[in-house]
């Protein structure tokens, strides 16, 4: 017996585009785009692979490593030794002890070379991905997640903050390469976007869970935790850039330039991203 | 030619300005850092902050006048604009034999290619048009950028029927321009300056410029 | 020693809903590495699940799915307190078993 | 937008793709034929060799899967049926370098409902394919867009 036959399905963004004759009809073309977009995100929302790097997070927080084998459960990432709950939407920060404002990658370098005897300079050297900083993919997914759901506060109260604020701002719209481009070149406006990827306009708030408040996330396309340094690290190539140093101060004034911006919204960290 | 500077091209600047990042993050918390001073700070903080990697040199983060000029939230001053546009409109250098239109396919295909002149490229490959990134070009590509305006139908809705014909030449000037040194119609435009910046050659902008312009090309026949 | 699996069992409306994050690479075996050689396929390719000991299910993996993978199903009857047990193993031979609790 | 043509084709590259990953019992004249053979006169010829095994488009057998993924590294399906004693649900993606991508043997205690994550390397037709205990075949399949993203660089 033959089963009823189904209609084929036809993609509706295609059979809208089939449709379509001219720039006239853009809009709908966008919509119909981006509404498939989001279904797919949609779709993928429940089940983030960040979990596991979670996990491995809080197990590599609590384990005993390095030269001095001591875990990091004495590290303190600003809101005193050891408190992780609501340490991350309050990065980056000005630290007394190194006299630095400090993002959580660079302020994990910090506790692994003062509590565990690690070469923070070896592991800042080493390609992301390997050794060392698969480590901090793992320990970025836990400490950001112990602050899922919270706002953003990135303090300006230390002069050192503020400086670091000003510097972003310059870096944010400083133009340079053979493209000329600068991080404002994609990110200076809203409703932007490149190829099929919605650009954040990161010189304000753009909202909840987007842009800074989205950050760390896991990556499909390598399936790979990414920190706030590697993805300035992955703009900066494809601004055509020379290489920004992993925890540089650049990276940092970008960084706490986008989170003070970002006051207010809600981190949905880690994140699932294309 | 092109001159870049360094903002605060002289080394000791740069050398005074880590010094007041230093004194900043110890004791002088109370002092507000003037906007030299900033500016100053972030010189140095790029100078510390970056390495020469592949084929991106240092060199690519010292600025000509038109990135210093257009590194920031405000735009230039009207005057100034207009003699900076009029200095990269002489920079055009229009194709000697007269042959404006290549392929559009190989125009397409670089059109597509978003690859060219990272740190992690190789320096003897040719670097793409990245055009996708930014443009709608053809209507069956739905995988295009908005941060520049539709160019579906470029041709088409500028007149042009016949690329050959002497009044599609100012159509053709315009947009080899446009292609070689976008900065000579609009001094801070978002685009980079394919021409000027030997980011494409002679031959990829012929081919683009087919892709954009030949009544045959799906941006204009679709 | 592979990484631990992510279990999450959800007893709803009689049923239980079963979410298993896996960590594995699921090399393909069509990648090539900087130097041009192929690396070699490196995947899961058998997944049980038991419901209080007992296998209610089993697949047969093949390279293309992703990166840790992800994978929902529903247990029919099962309700708050079950064991739920899910098991791997790769063409390496390399296997992991984890368990949760329906809740 | 659906004729015979087309439902003769998806129904035979569903038999094709099956017999190739083993699925369904190794028919010589199947297992001859080229690619370029899909098309509704060989495909006749196919259609009596499979017997029972003829695969069969079916409003029993779901296929949930997005219209255009953003990423080829991770798609989310959800295959589900709905038709008495299936034994098998197939997840196969036609233009992948490995067609069969997940095969899930259901029992009593289990819906005949999963959700998985899978790599998609360029646009393709995916089938949602139920395996019955009485050799039925039914299938579902729709067409998955996959995009260029990012800077493409």
């Amino acid at each position: 017996m033959r089963m009823p036959l189904r209609p084929r399905l036809l993609p509706i963004a295609l059979l809208a585009l089939a449709a379509l004759s001219g720039p006239a009809t853009q809009a709908q073309t966008d919509k119909n785009v981006s509404d498939a977009i989001a279904q797919y995100r949609a779709m993928l929302a429940d089940g983030n692979p960040s979990e596991l790097f979670e996990a491995k997070g809080e197990e590599l927080w609590k384990t005993p490593r390095g030269p001095k084998n001591a875990t990091l459960e004495r590290c303190d990432l600003g809101k005193g030794p050891g408190v992780v709950k609501g340490a991350f939407v309050e990065l980056p920060r000005y630290f007394q002890d190194t006299g630095r404002v400090q993002d959580l990658e660079s302020r994990l370098l910090t506790c692994m070379a003062t509590l565990q005897g690690f070469d923070a300079a070896q592991i800042a050297a080493t390609p992301f991905g390997s050794g060392e900083q698969k480590t901090m993919e793992s320990l970025v997914a836990w400490v950001s997640s112990e602050s899922n759901g919270m706002k953003l506060n990135v303090p300006q109260d230390h002069p050192a903050e503020r400086r670091m604020y000003a510097i972003g701002q310059q870096l944010f719209y400083y133009r340079g390469g053979p493209y000329d481009f600068a991080c404002a070149t994609c990110h200076g406006e809203p409703g932007k976007r490149i190829r099929l990827q919605d650009l954040p306009a990161l010189n304000g708030n753009p909202g909840d869970g987007v842009g800074f408040a989205a950050w760390p996330a896991y990556r499909v396309s390598s399936g790979e935790l990414w920190g706030m340094q590697r993805r300035l690290n992955d703009c900066f190539r494809q601004q055509r850039f020379p290489y920004p140093g992993y925890a540089s101060d650049a990276t940092i004034a970008l960084a706490t330039y986008m989170g003070v911006n970002s006051k207010g919204s809600v981190s949905i960290a880690p994140a699932i991203k294309r | 030619m092109k001159h870049r500077t360094l903002l605060l091209g002289a080394g000791s600047a740069i050398a005074v300005a880590a010094a007041a990042l230093v004194g900043c993050a110890g004791t002088s918390e109370t002092t507000q850092s003037s906007p030299a001073e900033i500016t100053a700070a972030t010189q140095a903080t790029i100078k510390a902050s970056f390495t020469a990697k592949g084929q991106a040199g240092l060199d690519r983060l010292d600025q000509d006048e038109i990135q210093k000029i257009c590194s920031s939230p405000t735009p230039p001053a009207p005057d100034i604009a207009a003699r900076l546009a009029a200095e990269q409109a002489k920079t055009v250098k229009y194709p000697a034999d007269g042959r404006w239109l290549g392929d559009w396919k190989s125009g397409e295909k670089l059109a597509q290619d978003g690859k060219g002149k990272t740190w992690a490229d190789p320096v003897d490959k040719p670097g793409g048009g990245n055009c996708y990134n930014c443009h709608q070009i053809t209507k069956t590509e739905i995988s295009f950028g908005t941060i520049g305006p539709s160019l579906y139908h470029y041709g088409k809705l500028r007149g042009v029927s016949d690329p050959a014909a002497p009044e599609a030449k100012p159509i053709l000037e315009y947009t080899w321009g446009k292609l070689w040194n976008a900065k000579a119609t609009n001094v801070c435009s978002n685009m980079p300056r394919f021409g000027h910046e030997a980011l494409l050659d002679e031959g990829q902008l012929r081919d683009l410029m087919a892709l954009l312009l030949d009544p045959k090309s799906p941006v204009n026949a679709d | 020693m592979p990484d631990p699996m992510r279990i999450r069992a959800q007893a709803q409306g009689g049923n239980a809903v079963v979410r298993v994050l896996m960590a594995h690479e699921m090399e393909t075996g069509q990648r090539k590495d900087a130097s041009g050689k192929i690396i070699p396929a490196w995947y899961i390719t058998e997944v049980t699940a038991l419901l209080n000991g007992t296998p209610v299910m089993t697949a047969q993996w093949g390279p293309s799915v992703s990166k840790n993978p992800f994978m929902q199903f529903t247990l029919k009857g099962a309700k708050a307190g079950d064991k739920v047990t899910i098991q791997w193993q790769d063409n390496h031979g390399d296997k992991r078993s984890d368990d949760a609790v329906v809740s | 937008m659906s004729n015979r043509r087309d439902v003769i084709k998806h129904s035979a590259l569903v038999a094709a793709l099956l017999t190739g990953v083993g699925w369904l019992p190794r028919i010589a004249s199947a297992e001859a034929l080229p690619h370029s053979a899909f098309d509704a006169k060989t495909l006749d010829e196919l259609y009596k060799a499979l017997g029972t095994a003829k695969p069969t488009e079916s409003n029993l057998v779901t296929l949930v899967a997005p219209e255009i993924a953003e990423n080829g590294a991770v798609v989310r399906m959800g295959l589900s049926t709905t038709a008495p004693n299936v034994k098998k649900l197939l997840l196969l993606i036609e233009k992948n370098p490995n067609v069969l991508s997940a095969s899930f043997d259901v029992s009593p205690t289990i819906e005949p409902s999963f959700q998985i994550n899978v790599k998609m390397g360029q646009t393709s037709n995916v089938y949602a394919v139920a395996l019955t205990t009485d050799n039925k075949v039914l299938f579902a399949q729709k067409e998955v867009k996959v995009t260029l993203g990012g800077c493409g660089g």
